[in-house]
């Protein structure tokens, strides 16, 4: 059941048991008393326990939330139950005493919100008066001071940070290249001079990162660009090789890459 | 000027334009020079009386330490024909049990309510406040500090309450079992 | 039921809801069964001649399109000193932000304010010194040695804390929280 739905509906699909809509375990506790026509000053607990378990057992529609409550409600009951099984000392209170101020706090919060009800379905059909003022200039609206809140003033913030956001996109931030081609292009020629035939994508596709892989792409295009290195591929998307024309690398011809 | 039927005017016009309780004082503002709080008091009684009579579509009604001109209830089934104006919600048995802990035991934290309802109550909460039927009050100095929550101005307003003092007291609210006998058993 | 007197406390609350001109059908609508065009405009003209009586502070016309209700011109004077008795009594939507800003941000000074919110806020920042709910303390060591304004004991006394300490996170009312950072001019 959504605690904030307000509009009062069904709080869950009913299943073939019909058991009215209950508002937590201190509801159906309230209700399994009233149904049994006990008072809730005299309870028998292996009475309640019984009935509660049974009334949870034909509930198996409950939401999670709804659930632990329900079951820590049993747990509870279980342990006032046991307890007043054993044997009671001089001057040790009722274990029941607690059940049943708790369900008599519980009696007076819906005693006091059946009589919310009823004012509430009086005034229900009426709607403030709201007239426009004959007047050339229109008033400013705000929130009564007084009744400004803790929640109002947080809702504020979060509303001019809100507004801060959209009007300040994050900028497009790169990051400094780490790897540069220069860098990769003196690498990769070290490489094919001692390799003669060097496997350029494995050594790709074994990079950590992938910015490098990016550069030492870009390294390998410029070396065939500089006529230092010829590319092979024997088959399509197969492995493909750098091997040096002979041409040697002058440093200055790399260029500001 | 501050004639009986000025002051009458005054507040009738004042109570349209506002759209919510408006106090003494400030209609003994509005009406100016001459006005006091006693005949302005008058004047809210005679306009009180015309709108009880026949053929009026509005009463004038104390809520919220103020006075506020309202539509009829009985009114209801037109306005909701009316584009524009929608029929209010009722509040759940959720919100309604929340709001009763809230405005007979304020201050009041969210442990406290739901120790007393036996569930979670912080989304009920959530509601309420967005719909200002209860407002945050500080914090309770217990361990977690704990906001507190106090019912506001539009909860009287939505109740018919002049103040909280309107609230039916604890006695009439029905407890049959309590009548049997002391509390423990 | 539609008799005259029904019709005229329909059309009295429709008219009184609306805060614009309703048209005649609207109200034919509004009225139900058995109200006819002919009897609700007789009904709309009892209403106007009743509200030509002495004591009456709204007027009922004929405008464009329709029907309105609306103040007396004549009591121009006293509705515009209702509107400043009651905008002294409320905090605009831009003194709560910037309220807001300060409380969460302090000490914090007007550049700051007005960087966040992305309009000056000198005016705002005036009520709420005269409000007492901000004050003025000291001025911040940067270029132009602008003021810094943090919130007074009035502000904690009116929001129930006993230090800045107990301001709640957006999350603690329902909201979500403010994601920090990248913030700051």
């Amino acid at each position: 059941m959504d605690p904030a739905d307000v509009t009062g509906a069904e709080p869950w699909p009913r299943p073939a048991v019909v058991l009215p809509a209950f508002e937590g375990p201190l509801d159906l506790l309230l209700h399994l008393v009233r149904s049994k026509a006990m008072s809730i000053w005299d309870i028998s607990i292996a009475d309640i326990c019984e009935q509660y378990h049974a009334a949870l057992a034909a509930m198996d529609e409950l939401d999670l939330e709804m659930a632990g409550e329900y079951l820590v409600c049993a747990a509870w009951l279980a342990a006032i139950k046991s307890r007043s099984l054993l044997p009671r000392q001089e001057g040790e209170k009722d274990p029941k005493g607690e059940l049943v101020e708790r369900l008599l706090e519980y009696q007076k919060v819906k005693a006091a919100a059946a009589e919310l009800a009823g004012l509430e379905e009086v005034r229900r059909g009426m709607a403030a008066v709201r007239v426009r003022a004959a007047l050339p200039s229109p008033e400013e609206e705000g929130v009564q001071l007084e009744e400004v809140d803790l929640a109002q003033l947080a809702a504020a913030l979060v509303e001019v940070m809100r507004r801060f956001a959209r009007d300040h996109p994050p900028r497009l931030d790169l990051p400094p290249l780490r790897f540069s081609v220069r860098e990769k292009i003196l690498e990769l020629y070290a490489l094919i001079e001692r390799q003669r035939s060097f496997p350029l994508l494995s050594h790709l596709l074994t990079r950590p990162d992938r910015l490098e892989s990016v550069t030492l792409l870009v390294a390998g295009l410029e070396l065939v660009r500089l006529q230092v290195s010829r590319v092979h591929q024997r088959t399509p998307f197969g492995e493909i090789y750098l091997t040096p024309t002979g041409v040697p690398l002058r440093p200055e011809a790399i260029g500001d890459v | 000027m501050s004639d009986g039927k000025h002051l009458e005017a005054v507040c009738e016009a004042v109570l349209a334009v506002a759209g919510e309780p408006v106090t003494l004082e400030a209609l003994v503002a509005a009406a100016g020079e001459g006005a006091t709080p006693a005949l302005v008091s008058e004047a809210l009684e005679r306009l009180a009386e015309r709108y009880r009579a026949p053929g009026h579509g509005l009463v004038l009604e104390r809520v919220a330490g103020g006075w506020r001109l309202a539509t009829r209830p009985e009114l209801e089934a037109a306005l909701r024909t009316f584009a524009g104006v929608r029929a209010r919600a009722r509040l759940s048995q959720a919100a309604l049990e929340t709001l009763a802990i809230i405005a007979y035991r304020q201050p009041v934290t969210l442990p406290e309510i739901n120790f007393l309802r036996g569930v979670n109550s912080a989304g009920v909460i959530r509601t309420l406040l967005e719909r200002r039927l209860v407002r945050v009050a500080g914090r309770k100095q217990v361990v977690g500090t704990p906001l507190l929550y106090r019912t506001t101005r539009e909860f009287l307003v939505h109740f018919g309450l002049d103040d909280l003092s309107g609230l039916p007291a604890p006695s009439e609210v029905g407890l049959e079992d309590v009548k049997e006998g002391a509390v423990g058993p």
